[in-house]
């Protein structure tokens, strides 16, 4: 019997010299592409997109990022003083969500990530809902705004929510409805979870009506991108999922809107889906729990407030002349009293009933959950 | 009205149901074009097209997920999942998602779906296609877990689990997919959720079972019958909720109790019966309860699976030690 | 001799097997750098190398595949999954690689690996951090399950896991953590895997608890004996296998039984426990054996958490309600 | 208060006219290339390499694969005759399994998948062993082959394979050994599930000594490539891992073996992991149980007959006098003893015990299973 070959060394030598290289031809090219307008020193680097013409709208796109800034510094304070234990700020990152959720419409739909304060607030969720929810009541979930209804609630469990959208997406295919398409975003440290690919796969197979929007704001948790990644960007992920993926300057809120808004709309027209890497830097701790002066290079971390979103637009605005101290003054103390009203909304909701632990279990509770039920009831009602 | 078989009575449930509501959708690894690998969409794509019966990528993860993601826009999906045992790579969805969205978003959004899958052994199948491990999705609140053990069950249970507007895991138990027929009307009527069935009266000892299990729990009540023991055979049907109250009349009236399933032991639904009739029925049992299981151990492969299922001999074993018992 | 927290016993045990055996290597999300979540990897990463103290990529299926397979080749890798409610993404390598390899080769490949994991509520985590879903490991042959309430414990029980041959799941009940302090020797002094401890002995009735719930077990105990009953208490420790013998002797002396676990009643490993005395101790039973666990819904957010969480009043309840049966 | 902006209809249709074209920059580009040497016809298309020089080896592999086209074909008469129930079988895609496994040297891993039969032949796995496993008998994965001690076992479960064949190749990296590397193989159908990215990403960020290999035989059992993936080429998911992706034709066993090689040398030389996609087609059912004329079109199907790879080897080696039909016959006589033996062995080996069902599943039994040991044991021994 003719035994199969097991050792080549000298021949492998051999091979290795002249090696496969001569005998292959090129298949497929991709490349991925960046996009910015307005560079760090708020230098205009193209021509802006129509929307950043009118200068009003980009001083309501710097209002609502001012607000979010504001309101994470707020949330650091009201932890500091014990009032809320975890919460993901987004300082730093208001550029992605704010920019990523103004392209939205009202017949869109939002599936949002653990830290997407920032887009939702864009969507009409209010600022009490979302850190009620972090405080620990489930009604912050419960999206009050009529644009935010059929809006899926923040997921905890990193990257699930991609399948979820592809999912919304697919309702969306399935009933042909053409004025419709599904905006999601992760982390980058969730790009490493199978849901992501999953998701991502199944958004190129059937060209779903998906933009999936990338945090790169290189941490997750203490691990900078390189534990996550070879990838020198994470917007090639979408070549494994046979669609097009491009990189933009998750600072520059410009830049962000004009691109999620040409994804959007060539989803909507039934072009398939689009991944759209956001670069930014989170400037905060991973929550208000962490420390992140443990594991972030401070050289790194000051370069990179140099860079902060607001600071270009601000610059551009003051340029124009539809901003200058005086009105931004005014500005943060209509957004402080925003802030403390809904601080004070979120930190004096009434506890929900002891019930209401089973209340929305099911649509109707079985007979065991029932007795449960009145077991709870009378426990806490007599106390 | 013809006889059928309990995998077509599956596809009947899915068919009345799709032809009925426009929102209800079917999808998995092939069930599509090939109507699946035990044909239980068979026929459902050439008459409700590609865009109702779908053919997905091979991910149990991204199969789950995109059923949450479409019932949450209002649709219906019946997601297949292969075989039981390729059920883990999307357990996080089912637990995390499915099982807690309404919960989450106190009502907001609802999850009408429903996760269909063969289970259990008995078919010689290779590893991983005969696993039972119902008792890990049983532990879940939120969801709903149904098995049939009939043809007729099999219709009406799976009519209910569509319909129902919370997350249903359906499980078919493939041993008997074609091993008994009966005569089922189309007639669009569901079972409840919530209720075992009381298959057979008796009033010395109470035998509770579900699934591929039942054919087994009912021959050994026959072999007791002829030695003078009068069994009493429920079919559990639903795991999660269980109609305990059924079981506890019926062994506060027979004082014993035997339960059977494929599952591993430690851990497995029979444990949760027991203990819930240890609590509840404590003083109306002249014996202890007997459990005929799986093994604790990994389901074998096909050449020694017969040593690990229980059969009827088994239970017959069981049923006579409750019965000697003083 | 320093007095250390059940974290510090935790590190102090991963600590003395890294120096001892150079297949021990630790990985997991943050585990390396900066030490872990909660620090339970401090200071190994700056000792031992980012060889062997690994930061992975931000996924739990392929931090327990990676196990699978570095273990596969004679190392010993002990994984961290940064909290249990994100357990579910690796189920599937655990249910059908980790607790099954010996089996599947017959002994040609085993896997030395210990997969750990804080787990449990009561520090007002959010959504998902407080999970106690040990009932769906303890239903997987193959694998063992173990969980500390000291930090001495902690320490002889996790040397052993990593010594163990086969794959052992070790839950760290995070609410105490840092709650109790003990004397603790650095002595490379291993506990078996497969024995309860008594804490308390007694003769009317016996307490089985688990982890955190131990601290309230206790308590509830402390309070019992001050109105004359005397509690038997037990720390189930291994949750697979279970140490049945010693609950069944104490309960035959007692005569009286209840379970606390934090996990969801309804297929929660009190069911099995339940279970076991109802075949082999029922004539012994004066009393239904008692639950005080998680009641049947989702574990809720932190502001309703109390409502959900078995205590010490719960726990005094249920004693009186058994002392009082008759 | 300023409230976000939803609609922006109008200004979204200038926009969509300029769009962000102009303002992006390409940051990356990737390639895939396709490897071939002996195209269908046998023609070579490009200088072949050294090994293949040696007709004696490729002798050797082709006696390989002949042996196991005609296994595949006993195995699915042994199913008509109702002797064994599901086989996977490998006709059509020998050259996959054969040419990497014989790049393979006995100080490597190999992870098989569960259609690994092939793979596994050439590293001294017996026939009848794998045969046992679909029989339905653990001892079939008790592999007694020295080299293939360390392989792992056949997974069934698709995609699980992935991360096991990362953490045998991290083992080999943390303990610095310069003379190993991994290979694994996976279904393009497998390519869909989220296990195999997360190996994937983690091989590329650890620059692991692995190569992955995937048997793109069109179909993942009745589903077509164009249900997994929008891809152009399946080698380029390698893209997402931030490494290296090549296509290979699958049935030109010259250049599968010529590619693994390099790959394995390129991984254990400290260069980090490959991506190998051969082509393929899969000439039998899913299994011995499935009926491809449900599903598979007629002329594809005759099609692919003509490129299946050992037309064009054998061609090869009648042009180098090595093979006629005279000494064919005689290599296809002693395959069919060889393989009639392995047949015979496998369903002539005794039941394990009944005990054995308990007797692996820990090192030491708990007492809970040594009770139920000996109720099996009584009640089996008894009958
Ligand atoms: C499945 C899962 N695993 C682990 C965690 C714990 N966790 C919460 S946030 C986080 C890091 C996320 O990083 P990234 O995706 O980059 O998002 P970012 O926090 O930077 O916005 C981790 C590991 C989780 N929530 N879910
Ligand atoms: C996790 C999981 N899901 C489903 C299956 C059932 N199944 C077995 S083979 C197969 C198709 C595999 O296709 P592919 O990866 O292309 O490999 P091939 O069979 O073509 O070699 C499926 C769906 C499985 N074994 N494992
Ligand atoms: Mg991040
Ligand atoms: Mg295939």
């Amino acid at each position: 019997m003719i035994k199969p070959v097991a050792k080549q060394a000298n021949k492998n030598a051999n091979l290795r010299q002249t090696g496969i290289d001569a005998a292959t031809k090129v298949v497929a090219n991709f490349s991925i592409r960046s996009v910015q307008y307005l560079d760090e020193n708020a230098n205009i680097v193209h021509d802006l997109p129509m929307f950043a013409e009118d200068s009003a709208e980009l001083l309501k796109l710097f209002r609502t990022m001012l607000l979010l800034h504001h309101f994470d510094r707020k949330v650091l304070m009201l932890h500091r003083t014990g009032k809320i234990g975890t919460y993901p700020g987004t300082l730093g990152q208001e550029a992605v969500g704010v920019g990523m959720a103004s392209a939205l419409t009202d017949d869109d739909i939002l599936v949002p990530y653990y830290r997407s304060v920032t887009d939702l607030y864009v969507r009409g969720v209010r600022l009490h809902e979302v850190l009620a929810f972090w405080i620990g009541d489930e009604r912050g979930l419960d999206f009050k705004d009529p644009r935010a209804r059929n809006d899926l609630p923040l997921p905890i469990c990193i990257s699930s929510q991609i399948p979820h959208a592809a999912g919304v997406a697919n309702a969306i295919r399935i009933r042909g409805q053409k004025n419709r398409a599904v905006l999601t975003a992760i982390g980058d440290g969730g790009t490493s979870e199978g849901d992501f690919y999953e998701g991502l796969n199944c958004a190129g197979t059937w060209k779903l009506p998906l933009v999936i929007v990338i945090n790169n704001n290189r941490w997750a948790l203490t691990e900078p991108n390189k534990c996550q990644t070879a990838c020198q960007t994470l917007a090639q992920k979408a070549i494994a999922g046979g669609f097009e993926g491009i990189q933009v300057d998750g600072n520059d809120v410009i830049a962000v809107r004009a691109t999620v808004d040409e994804a959007l709309q060539k989803a909507r027209a039934g072009g398939g889906p689009t991944l759209i890497e956001a670069l930014t830097y989170r400037l905060c701790a991973h929550t208000t729990i962490d420390n992140l002066e443990r594991y972030v290079d401070k050289e790194e971390y000051d370069q990179a407030w140099q860079k902060e979103p607001l600071i270009r637009l601000r610059k551009l605005l003051q340029v124009r002349e539809v901003l200058d101290e005086a009105s931004e003054t005014r500005m943060l103390n209509e957004i402080k009293e925003e802030i403390e009203h809904e601080v004070e909304l979120a930190l004096s909701l009434p506890l929900q009933p002891p019930e209401a632990i089973f209340d929305y279990l099911y649509a109707e509770l079985p007979e065991r959950q029932q007795a449960q039920r009145a077991e709870v009831s009378a426990r806490w009602r007599k106390n | 009205m013809a006889a059928i078989t309990l995998l077509e009575g599956v596809n009947m449930a899915i068919d009345h149901e799709m032809a009925r509501d426009i929102n209800v959708v079917a999808l998995g690894q092939d069930v599509g074009k090939s109507g699946g690998v035990f044909r239980a969409t068979d026929g459902l794509y050439k008459k409700y097209g590609e865009n109702r019966v779908l053919d997905t990528p091979l991910a149990e993860s991204l199969i789950v997920g995109l059923s949450v993601g479409m019932a949450s826009q209002q649709m219906r999906p019946i997601a297949e999942i292969q075989f039981m045992g390729f059920i883990f790579p999307s357990f996080n969805q089912i637990a995390t998602a499915a099982a807690r969205m309404r919960n989450r978003t106190r009502g907001r959004i609802t999850l009408p779906m429903v996760i269909r899958m063969p289970y259990g052994g008995g078919i010689h199948a290779p590893e991983h296609h005969s696993e039972s491990t119902e008792a890990l999705l049983a532990h879940l609140p939120g969801i709903k877990v149904v098995v049939p053990s009939t043809p007729e069950r099999a219709y009406g249970l799976l009519l209910a689990a569509i319909r129902d507007p919370d997350p249903v895991i359906f499980l078919e138990p493939k041993r008997i997919y074609r091993a008994v027929k009966q005569e089922v009307e189309d007639n669009g009527e569901a079972y409840p959720l919530e209720s075992c069935f009381i298959d057979r009266e008796g009033t010395d000892i109470t035998l509770v079972s579900w699934g591929a299990m039942m054919q087994e729990t009912l021959k050994a009540a026959d072999l007791m019958e002829k030695e003078g023991v009068s069994c009493e055979v429920i079919d559990l049907v639903t795991l999660n909720p269980i109609d305990i109250p059924t079981i506890v009349e019926s062994v506060e009236k027979t004082g014993r109790c035997i339960i059977i399933h494929e599952a591993t032991r430690a851990g497995g639904l029979g444990s949760e019966i027991a203990a819930e009739l240890s609590e509840k029925a404590l003083l109306s049992l002249y014996a202890p309860i007997g459990r005929v299981t799986g093994y604790d151990t990994i389901v074998p492969y096909p050449k020694s699976e017969h040593y690990f299922m229980p059969d009827k001999d088994r239970i017959v074993d069981e049923i006579r030690k409750a019965m000697e018992y003083h």
